[in-house]
């Protein structure tokens, strides 16, 4: 079942050519994303957008409110219910030149396309040695903080980043989100797009535009200068919230957003963790395997004679994501990420882990 | 050397026309190949739908007062819920979608139970052992492979359980549901497929759905017999399913049943199905409302008469309100649980976390100066 | 209201036998509701029978010669390859898997290319814009997909072209077959899929694989027409292949084409077939030998003489002759191209893996003390 | 397609009762897993064995061979070609009371069982607050070394070691083998049971028993004091090799085979890397987001103060598996892991690493 509301602000038309897409203007999340499938469709007639319930409904967080209506049915398409057959029939499309952006419509109901993503849609340029290539961008709306059931909250970025071919963004403002899209659209490798659910409701007041940073940069949110805080998605907000109350505690937190999960820009989060000497990685996904395995293990490589302490996970627990009820025990939040900090060795006297420890 | 069997079995094609036993205006139906139920489950099957619709709207009502999270209603639904429901026998299994509380309710489950998920305690309240039901399912069409796995198991084991799938009309377009119905139909499985052919898939209709004649026509497909039925009419949905149940535990297999019928109701308390679907079309789908037409067969043939109808009534709000108050003292969820089950036994580290989380709800619990815990 | 169309569509079954143009004894069938072939287009079927029989032989020899890796034989499936491969135009596009090398060779595909794959050197040797071949498919069914979302790009860009599937009878069972199906039939796509039915997956015979009156039969569950076919008379695939594609550009939706067929040698020369098939019933496939029926057929009508089969044949040879010397000048496999396709412009990460790899590569092409390097 | 080759040794016989389990004699791994297969089969009729060509053909690598005559057709199922089909259904027969072991023919073929192995198999058991069990072994041939085409050399472990509710185990010698296989069949919990295809004709003369470490426990292959060489499965016989070679350098690695990916088990990789202060883990898998990230996230973190460098990683590139006739330029093997053993700091002059390193 599904969880549905309007995530897009009514101040403004969505999906609407006579907004001055340039002009300062305060938008959600989903009303960013939704300018930028509109600013797609309306510059190229390659792109379509593809999904259940993209149509009339406008999807089920209507990120795609509007769009049928203007563009029609040919360019934005209410598919059949069958996720294989939606990423499937997109890698045809790509092969016939078109641009499809496909969403899905939970994260865990992207799962039964696996084959497709895995096998396919990662593989066929570099099978055909880059004769056949697949700019098929899969939004996927990811993580949870919304009082999801189950299946509706899952963070599923390591399947995706641990397989060669993909590319994997997740914006984590509405400006970056308009921009990533944009950027993953115009892409010529396949783009998994995570769009942190708890965050399509957040507001910020931008310029809505498609320079800046591109799609393979972290940025720094937050310079600092005693601990490197590295996440993505849906909890960059959340790290933002603990580098202020850090200042209560007398730590400066650099807070980095890299928005591009696969490829990891090393050179921007290796140069801060050299800098600060410390770090922390924040995700909701479980921690076992999860995304901050890596940053940890590349980090560490590269900057262990930097490193006052070990580089900590603050991350979802090794469990299957929680009832709505009892999510708010499961999430990473200011508390979590103060108290890694503070296990940082500050005093320089090695604090001898727990055995087990993990997040 | 012949690769094909010869049978070129059209006889396993559905009718032209919906079955069905009583028509939308409460009148029998002559000559249907369907046989009627005794007066006794018609009593029955009017009583079920009763409670079901009073459990449906308050389950809706529990929504706005914000004790629950989400209940994807099945208004309109009433007779494939209950019927299908009550034409199992008790050891047989259900295997319901998100959409089916009403079936579970009609079957015995307890309804606290049945809303736990929907109150976000947590993924399913009751043991499926109990009443040999499965947990509502939500990754759609999954549920199908699963039933017939178990009915596949009763078999080998020499029992005769069946096992009854319920998906919507949507979910036949999954490839799970295509897997399903071949491995039924090859291993020759008692299980009964029974599609709610409600028109939509939250939005999308059964055009964007289908190009096939009727969903009931893919049976021939897989080698396997199917119906098309009313799906508002409880006596025909229940006089299918009991036949196909029947077949199934004799041994003749599977048996794909699409029912016809209408949510009255958006897709859930949070969708707004103004957006696709209009108020004349749900208007028209409210005349064949399957609760009035029963009682209006009931009603005709003197087997229900007004003072029995308000002792249902009366029933239901007593159901209804036993529903309630047990609800509200349900106890808070447990975040204990989180880790309890997610293996047999707990792991070294799911342990570790489990004490680290308990020590942050004592530390957060005595006021702390500061972060420093 | 309606949730449902009115046409009950039993005008999509397939016939209850097979379908074709000449007979296993190489007798035109009379009455067929298929359109025979003009005469050059049956020695245009002939010709290629013959080249792409000598095609699989010699793939076949330079596997035990240890040229190839591992070759999955078409062999007696030579009507179905052929006939399907030329009822297409150039334009059109064709969606193979690793059975059907000998359709790539007859579209015109560079057969040095076509074996890349099988030699082990790339995943794909052949650039599918060239001749209009998507690569060869190894993750069943999962090509049936590609094959509709590319026609409906067709269609959605005003071209005619149209898409051709082809599929095994094992392949039938995946979920992302009837997924296929059923978005071509829906979106009407300019599409045809033909099952080669040669009655097996390996060693699992079709009875373990489905229950239906045959695979065409899944037509009708999607609203899709469809046929049932001899799969070794090629004249029959080639005219109902044609016939399909051709309503297909006119815009009159997807076909399903189920060819009954039989693969004479192995799964691939990995597998041994004694395990699970006997060698009475190849036998019995032997005496239905495609190219001997349709020569059969042409020497009896006059259209080919002793002379010009061996014209044909000595072709053949040359072709066989000329693949066995270009394979063998073929360049190394070069491991810098691990690296350079992943993605259309290699990452950071991945310039640095391939520059370790090259160092490794040269410091190995040292003699090196010890392991330091 | 499919490479098939007998795998099974022909000085034995078979899935055969004559034989003896216990007593000692040469095995192959794929005879071994035929032995385990053929016992539990044997001592409880609740075990089913499923697969796609399981039947008469005895799998493409003929671990079942010879099961289908002793047990039956009932017993030893060749499905329809369907993966979600086979592992949803599998899924069902456990709820009902079976205990069915799963073959994927190849790693890639599993992906189309995704769904159902991360939304059901892993939480069904979660989801009924422990009233459904789903004792559900998965068998998936995993990884390369062996020539085949693409599709048939993934490895696939992260996509499983990163989903709460499984466990996941490898074995690296026959013995192991058989122990592993029938722990998973007993196990209340699904089991991924992941066999390196490289190591099915490897042979070892031993006892087939049950008993010997646990399901959940690392082993210690080879004892050494300068590096701990972590590993799993078809890798584990490289990183052996690569111990005696490196004597030569005197350099003395201990090799730990981790048998379980999930749960990992601290005790015994921590202490080892306490006491050598220095570690390389060594996987097949892509090392972006692969395994051994965790291995060295978690390890680096309860070991920081023990370490002499960072622990490094051998891996495969993050690539899509390689034609047949590159496979050798990607596999782990004896140089890169002494490369990595050297680059561990010996002089104890900080080496300062390569932006953007990873293996
Ligand atoms: C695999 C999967 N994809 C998508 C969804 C999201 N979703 C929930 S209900 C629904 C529509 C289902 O329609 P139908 O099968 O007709 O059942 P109905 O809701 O009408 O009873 C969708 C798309 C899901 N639950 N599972
Ligand atoms: C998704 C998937 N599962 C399993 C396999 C392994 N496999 C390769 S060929 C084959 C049998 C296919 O049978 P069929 O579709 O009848 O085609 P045929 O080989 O007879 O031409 C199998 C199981 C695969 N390639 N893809
Ligand atoms: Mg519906
Ligand atoms: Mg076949």
């Amino acid at each position: 079942m599904t969880a549905t509301a309007s995530a897009v602000g009514d101040d403004h038309m969505v999906g609407d050519a006579r907004i001055d897409a340039a002009a300062p203007r305060t938008v959600t999340m989903a009303g960013a994303l939704n300018q930028a499938l509109a600013d797609c469709l309306a510059a190229d007639d390659s792109v379509l957008v593809l999904g259940e319930d993209v149509g009339a409904l406008g999807g089920v967080f209507r990120v795609t409110d509007g769009l049928a209506k203007r563009f029609g049915d040919h360019r934005v398409v209410d598919t059949p219910l069958a996720e294989s057959g939606i990423v499937g029939t997109a890698i045809g499309m790509a092969m016939n030149g078109l641009r499809p952006v496909v969403e899905m419509q939970f994260d865990a109901f992207a799962y039964p396309a696996f084959e497709q993503i895995t096998s396919h849609l990662a593989k066929l340029h570099n099978r055909t040695r880059g004769a056949v290539s697949l700019p098929v961008v899969i939004r996927i709306p990811y993580g949870g903080g919304i009082g999801g059931v189950e299946h509706h909250c899952d963070s599923s970025e390591v399947y995706y980043t641990h397989t060669p071919g993909l590319r994997v963004v997740s914006p984590a403002t509405p400006g970056d989100a308009y921009r990533l899209l944009r950027q993953a659209v115009k892409c010529p490798d396949p783009v998994i797009f995570l769009e942190p659910k708890r965050r399509y409701w957040s507001k910020e007041s931008t310029n809505l535009v498609m320079d800046g940073p591109g799609i393979d940069r972290a940025v720094i949110r937050r310079p600092g200068t005693d601990v490197t805080v590295i996440t993505y998605g849906g909890t960059v907000a959340t790290a933002l919230e603990a580098a202020d109350a850090a200042t209560a505690e007398g730590w400066d937190l650099e807070v980095i957003d890299l928005r591009s999960l696969a490829p990891f820009d090393d050179d921007t989060v290796a140069a801060s963790v050299r800098r600060t000497g410390r770090a922390v990685v924040i995700h909701e996904a479980s921690g076992f395997c999860g995304y901050g395995a890596e940053v940890v293990a590349r980090l560490t490589e590269q900057c262990f004679h930097h490193l006052q302490a070990p580089i900590l996970r603050v991350t979802g627990f090794d469990i299957p994501y929680t009832p709505p009820k009892l999510e708010q025990y499961h999430l990473p939040n200011v508390d979590r990420i103060l108290d890694a900090v503070q296990r940082l060795q500050w005093d320089d006297t090695p604090v001898l882990p727990r055995s087990g420890t993990c997040a | 050397m012949s690769v094909l069997s010869d049978h070129r079995g059209s006889s396993l094609l559905p009718s032209d026309v919906q079955l069905g036993v009583i028509d939308s205006d409460g009148q029998r139906i002559c000559g249907s190949d369907l046989t009627a139920p005794s007066d006794d489950d018609l009593l029955r099957l009017h009583r079920g739908m009763v409670i079901g619709r009073r459990f449906d709207t308050q389950a809706g009502a529990l929504v706005r007062q914000g004790e629950l999270a989400v209940y994807p209603s099945s208004r309109g639904q009433d007779a494939c819920q209950v019927g299908a429901a009550l034409a199992l026998q008790d050891r047989d299994w259900l295997f319901p979608t998100y959409r089916d509380s009403v079936a579970l309710v009609t079957r015995g489950v307890d309804p606290v139970q049945v809303l736990t998920l929907l109150r976000g305690d947590w993924h399913s309240g009751y043991d499926p052992y109990e009443r040999r039901v499965a947990p509502q399912c939500t990754p759609l069409a999954t549920n199908a492979l699963h039933a017939v796995g178990f009915a596949h198991a009763a078999r080998y084991k020499g029992e005769d359980t069946v096992a009854l799938v319920l998906i919507g009309d949507g979910a036949t377009s999954e490839g799970d549901t295509h897997e399903a119905l071949n491995f039924a139909a090859v291993w020759k499985c008692p299980v009964v497929f029974l599609v709610q052919n409600n028109g939509y898939a939250i939005s999308v209709p059964l055009s964007k759905q289908t190009a096939a004649p009727s969903l009931a026509h893919k049976g021939i497909g897989y080698g396997m017999p199917s119906l098309l039925i009313d799906g508002n009419d409880a006596a025909g949905v229940f006089s299918a399913v009991t036949q196909a149940v029947r077949d199934a535990r004799a041994g003749a297999g599977p048996t794909l049943i699409e029912a016809i019928t209408y949510r009255m109701d958006a897709h859930t308390n949070a969708d707004d199905a103004t957006r696709y679907r209009s108020i004349e079309e749900v208007r028209q789908w409210a005349a064949r409302d399957p609760i009035e037409r029963l009682e209006r067969y009931l009603c005709g043939r003197r087997l229900l008469d007004d003072k029995q109808l308000t002792a249902v009534r009366d029933d239901a709000e007593t159901f209804a309100l036993a529903l309630r108050e047990r609800l509200h003292g349900g106890p808070a969820a447990d975040p204990d649980e989180l880790f309890r089950y997610v293996y047999d036994r707990p792991t070294a580290m799911l342990r570790h976390q489990q004490r680290q989380l308990t020590q942050e709800l004592s530390d957060a619990a005595e006021p702390a100066a500061g972060v420093g815990r």
